[in-house]
């Protein structure tokens, strides 16, 4: 968020070996629980309490927020710094952070357009995983079409009053506060005016939350209702009829145009490396998978993918040698990694034989049927966030200027 | 020149009248219910199919059947995939015609009009732990000890093995693969353990043979149990492959259904072309699916148990296999967030195809068999460890 | 055309037999010259002289327009036997027709809503191909957007003056006649109305024919300009005004939804076992093409997706098997067999190592570069006769029921 | 750790001066004039290239070169991908580099000044008839014979072999790999076929050695011919794969223009999602491509030799011929008819994406030469004939 100031290699190179050292010494070990493949996932208790706590530990530890100003309980250094814990955590798959509405979009959207009250208030329970955040712009009547918000927010005195329904809430029940998006102005022009961005909270008895179940069987989704909840008008975020300008802000950071706090810490990596070892260990017509041409072929395609968004993601920030399309690898990053994650999966299960249609819980599963799980929650990705056709319109329109349809 | 897709008028009667009765029937909400149950199906039902004739449509009258070929056959199976029905119907069908195949007339008398009526549940002991689909050198054993034959080693992937009420298991005998009629209440409860599937829809079982022992009788001796084993293999992968292809047409169909209703900056979804023409590619996959089934179909009820079946039924498992995984994958994605979610009917057609595609050996299994047959004047590969 | 009276199995295997010893005997000896790729393709008087003695030939000997009416020159017999023809001629890769306009579209047009007077003026030239036709739907600014035609004609007297540019005409340089669609109303209320339906001459003094050169170098498209060319009212095929619905009916015959008089016949087949012969032949990193597993699966996939295709063609003969969606095979025939043509040939190329950068013309280019120019041509039926963008969206609204965009 | 992507000033600069020059100076049109004439290119444009220093850039100021690393030398051969542009720029850097790997200083002294100042053109006599792309076992021959050097073989695909007047032929002697200088002087012409390239922007010959005869001082003694050429093999596959980027880069720039001006229902037509969604995905392959090629070149200048190097280079190889050839074949597609005409400039790039696919080994080849990279611990395949 600060501009960045000049740091030396040296003090980089020193920085990430602390971080390696610290790391080594204070991630949990597995917990005897099944963890959740994302925060999107988190479907119990103990998975709450164990991620929360260990986001607690790296925040406590200096680690994270780094980049935000220390005033708002943040670090106040270069984001480079983050960016170094950040590859770090998710080269050595250390557990994911658990409050990434709020270090993603929450945050950011806080810092760029709250009042310093708002940042005092919010960030510092943010990092530390006090307080829980979700997201709340999808309803059940708008999916990809955003704006077509239903929520009323209707001005009260020194309150509003909300009625609605926000859908996909992922750790709905446990959140203290949604990022929301009302209508505030019914009679405005156009369904992109009238909108209002609230900072509300959702730990409150007029709001009721009722978890989805998703395909893979677990939890971790819910339907929030809003019963003629009150909230304070000091919650409106920016000016009352900003919304969608707010909103469209928030998506950036979320279509990772931007990097929060946490990017690259949302979810469990998975890598090639892992295929590659499990097509040494299962047996394809009595041979090991490994050993077989059109195995191999696939697993050196996913291998260049994998390898070209890494040198992405280092190129991108080079400016010189992004000059044409400034915005594309950034713009692009989800649709390439959440649809590239949905083949590496689905190819993994593929590596298993007859067990491929085993599923968790059952004791011939191959690696305990993750890779089962991997494949179905994958579509979280390519869907959640703006599906991938969604992406593929922005990305035609934004980064190569073709006409909206 | 052998007609290249046959079709008569039984044929017609019968897949109008299956697919009639499953969507009568066989509701997602029906189905959604069943799969919450230990067995996983409805027994009335049950005894209704076994009315319809389903049980035993390919097998001759004189043991109950309806005397009709593999084309009418998967006329049924194709309607209950559509419909992601589940029941023993595949692990009953395949044991009365491995029965059939390989039994004597005295063991087929005896249980074929017992599966065929449905008063009894049959399933086939095939497959192992390697997960190999290539059966043949099984590791479970049978060894004839005076008037009984003692069984050791373990079964995997019984279709329906804790509903199963006989069970005939592939296994080796002297070195040579034997089938073996075991009744369920010769397996100690202990020795069954109910396989967690992902599809939910289904049922299947792990066995224990180790300590089960039954009588000398129990052996099929009817037939040469390799080539019945082979035999049975392929139509396992040929009902299968229909089973499929009804799943990729059902699934089109469902998702079609939410494309022309959902909509989205003031559009039906399904006229953005970014769905349409995945969409027109999962119709002529159907399409491809159903004539290569067809074909296979024709082939096996003109008796063939040559090269060109072995082709077509590898063909037709490749093409349902890539099809109906390529079906599901786009109608969870174009269903959206719902397309996500438990309740969407997606799921369903979703963990099924999964299940189907490593039932009898996925796409890439058949055609790894296809570069063998297509082109086996040409070196094959072997591999060497170095 | 003709109502369908049973056949017995016994005389069409009769006849097929016939069929085989005829081609056997009858079919000339490759030319010292290069044939075309399809009838798209020629650009040469000798290609053309000789394609048109083969169809003369064909024609005399009873095996064309097997199912027209006897009165126009046809052979009043069940379209069966035309298609027991059109089978063994492209089983046997024997040459195709020259012209395909006219029995493809032309004829069936005409005789779907010509005058007898037409059909006896035009049906029997057609079939001898003494008369080539040419098509005349396409201009510069109208691609896959048909209806917008600018080209006019305006009555005057008993004839109309034609005014306005053709394009993509095959054999336009050669043909007699062309398919052609004019507005004869302009200020008709939409692009739809207004447009009539013409036989029209064009080997006219009026009529100026540009030769295009294609991607693959070699020549075969014409623009064709009409520069106020006479001609007389006989020429209107149906009513003025009836045009759009005629072209309509006439691109039904051209994508394949009811099979003409030479289905199969317009294009050089290419079948999957070349490939493999080829695959045998090439080697790729010292050893043939056919050892690499690779490969090997790229040609079962080839394989199985011929063979469906071949099965949806038996198939939709079938009506008990064809209920849901009766018109799906025959309009998705054209989508699926030109991609399919594309990918075919792309992979042909591969096949070949470095040789696959040689062309036709040099000597060490494999099978004289054929398959780079079968490559190349590929896209003229991708392109061609509507693209496959605009088959995908008729298959999704008509097949599928989809909205239109 | 090593920087993963370097970037220089330098780069930065040459980058867009070569764009701002390619641009300026070698439009299509100009290109399909250059592509009537036999040569295939402009002397006089050839002179102010060498003028610029690219002829040289990344070797020693020694020698007349710029003295810069492949990083910047890819920059200016993207820029010319982008252009389709020809010319024995490639042929020439090869020879260059080859005479600077394995020649003498006497060799480099006397031939590389004349090369990097363009006053003679080089190149390099690798491939043969067999098509391989891994050179090895050469077949033409080079035998001692007093003081002169009898040659006897063929090479093919030559470079701008009818332009070369200096010719770099690799042979064997004695069961070894040597590099011999040939003068174009000293091979008869009947003895150089210009060989017909769908690429018509390009040249290449086949040339018969018998009967060529060369003192012996032209055998290149600096180094270990083997090494050298596989390092060139390698460098050729980077410079092939940045043109392929560059192409890449210039169709995805061509079709999009096409596509916000072509207007058909009243709509342009890169609005509809069946050409803007394919449209990104052609934008992402070029993303990857440019990454995979900058991290190779970062990889080379670091002074590798490594096996990383040698997967780095393979990647980007695969990445941009996998790229370049699907944004081309869209581009034909989606110019409509008009992209099936000479006069579209798509078929430029069509063709030369053909050329440069099959150019220092396809991706095929690449993927086929990392999957033992990355998975050398793992059984190698091994074809026995039976």
């Amino acid at each position: 968020m600060s501009a960045e100031p000049e740091v030396s290699q040296i003090e980089l190179d020193t920085f990430r070996a602390e971080v390696c050292r610290w790391l080594d010494e204070n991630t949990p070990s597995a917990p005897a629980f099944k963890l959740p493949d994302s925060f999107l996932e988190v479907s119990s208790d103990e998975q709450f309490e164990y991620l929360r706590a260990w986001q607690r530990l790296v925040y406590d530890a200096g680690y994270l927020g780094m980049s935000w100003p220390s005033e708002f309980g943040g670090g106040g250094r270069p984001q480079i710094f983050q960016d170094i814990v950040n590859d770090e955590m998710a080269a050595g798959n250390h557990p994911f952070m658990l409050n990434i509405v709020g270090l993603m979009w929450a945050g950011p959207v806080i810092l760029k357009f709250g009042s310093d009250e708002q940042r005092r208030r919010y960030l510092a329970p943010m990092l530390r995983a006090d307080e829980i955040w979700c997201q709340g712009f999808s309803e059940p009547e708008n999916g990809s079409d955003l704006a077509n918000v239903q929520t009323t927010a209707i001005r009260d005195g020194d309150d509003y009053i909300i009625n609605g329904t926000k859908i996909w809430t992922s750790l709905g029940t446990q959140a203290h506060h949604m990022i929301l998006l009302a209508r505030t102005d019914p009679s405005a022009g156009t369904k992109y005016q009238g909108l209002t961005f609230f900072l509300a909270p959702v730990d409150h008895p007029d709001v009721e939350k009722r978890p989805i179940r998703k395909m893979t069987g677990e939890f971790g989704f819910n339907e929030t209702h809003f019963n003629n909840a009150r909230v304070p008008a000091s919650c409106v975020l920016g000016e009352e009829g900003q919304g969608w300008a707010i909103a469209m802000a928030t998506l950036a950071f979320e279509r990772y145009a931007e990097g929060g706090q946490a990017g690259g810490l949302d979810m469990v990596q998975l890598r090639v490396s892992e295929l590659v070892e499990m097509a040494r260990e299962c047996r394809l017509d009595g041979r090991p998978a490994i050993e077989d041409p059109v195995v191999r072929e696939e697993l050196v395609r996913l291998s260049v993918e994998e390898r070209a968004i890494e040198m992405n993601d280092l190129r991108r920030h080079i400016p010189g040698l992004c000059r044409e399309r400034p915005d594309a690898i950034g713009l692009m990053r989800k649709l390439v990694t959440s649809e590239f994650r949905r083949r590496m999966t689905r190819f993994a299960v593929s590596l298993q034989g007859e067990a491929a249609k085993l599923y968790i819980g059952d004791p011939g599963a191959v690696e305990d049927g993750d890779w089962q799980r991997h494949y179905m929650n994958a579509y979280s990705v390519t869907i959640g966030g703006g599906t991938s056709q969604i992406q593929m319109n922005i990305l035609g329109e934004r980064v190569l200027g073709l006409d909206k349809g | 020149m052998a007609e290249a897709i046959s079709f008569g008028e039984e044929q017609e009667l019968i897949a109008s009248s299956a697919l009639d009765f499953m969507r009568s029937r066989c509701s997602f909400e029906a189905v959604r219910e069943w799969m919450e149950t230990e067995a996983g199906y409805d027994r009335a039902l049950w005894r209704e199919i076994a009315e319809l004739g389903w049980l035993g449509i390919s097998l001759p009258e004189e043991y109950g059947g309806s005397g009709l070929g593999a084309t009418e056959q998967i006329s049924v199976v194709e309607a209950m995939g559509r419909q992601v029905f589940g029941s023993p119907f595949l692990a009953n069908t395949l044991a009365a015609e491995l029965l059939y195949l390989a039994g004597n007339d005295e063991q087929k008398q005896h249980w074929l009009p017992q599966l065929i009526s449905g008063t009894r549940v049959g399933s086939v002991a095939l497959g192992e732990s390697s997960g190999a689909w290539d059966f043949g050198d099984f590791t479970a054993r049978a060894e004839l000890d005076g008037s009984q034959i003692r069984l050791t080693g373990e079964k995997c992937f019984v279709l329906d093995g804790g509903n199963a009420d006989l069970l005939l298991v592939a296994c080796s005998l002297g070195g040579k693969p034997v089938v073996v009629i075991v009744e369920r209440s010769q397996v100690p409860d202990t020795a069954l353990r109910v396989e967690r599937l992902v599809d939910e829809t289904r049922r299947s079982a792990r066995i224990r043979l180790d300590g089960v022992s039954v009588p000398k009788e129990s052996l099929l001796t009817g037939a040469d149990a390799s080539g019945a084993l082979r035999r049975l293999q392929l139509k396992g992968a040929l009902l299968v492959s229909a089973e499929m292809a009804g799943a990729a047409q059902g699934v089109l169909d469902l998702t079609l259904e939410y494309l022309k209703t959902r909509v989205q900056f003031g559009k039906k979804i399904g006229s953005y072309q970014a769905l349409k023409h995945p969409m027109v590619w999962i119709m002529v996959g159907v399409e491809h699916s159903r004539s290569l089934l067809y074909r296979a179909t024709t082939l096996w009820d003109a008796g063939g148990g040559s090269e060109e079946l072995e082709n077509a039924v590898r063909m037709s498992k490749v093409q349902s296999g890539d099809a109906c995984t390529h079906a599901v994958d786009r109608a969870i994605q174009f269903h959206g967030a719902f397309g996500f979610t438990w309740d969407c009917h997606a799921q369903l057609f979703f963990r099924r195809a999964q299940w189907a595609e490593y039932t009898f050996g996925d796409a890439a299994h058949h055609r790894r068999h296809l570069s063998e047959l297509l082109f086996k004047d040409d070196a094959p590969l072997s591999v060497s460890s170095s």
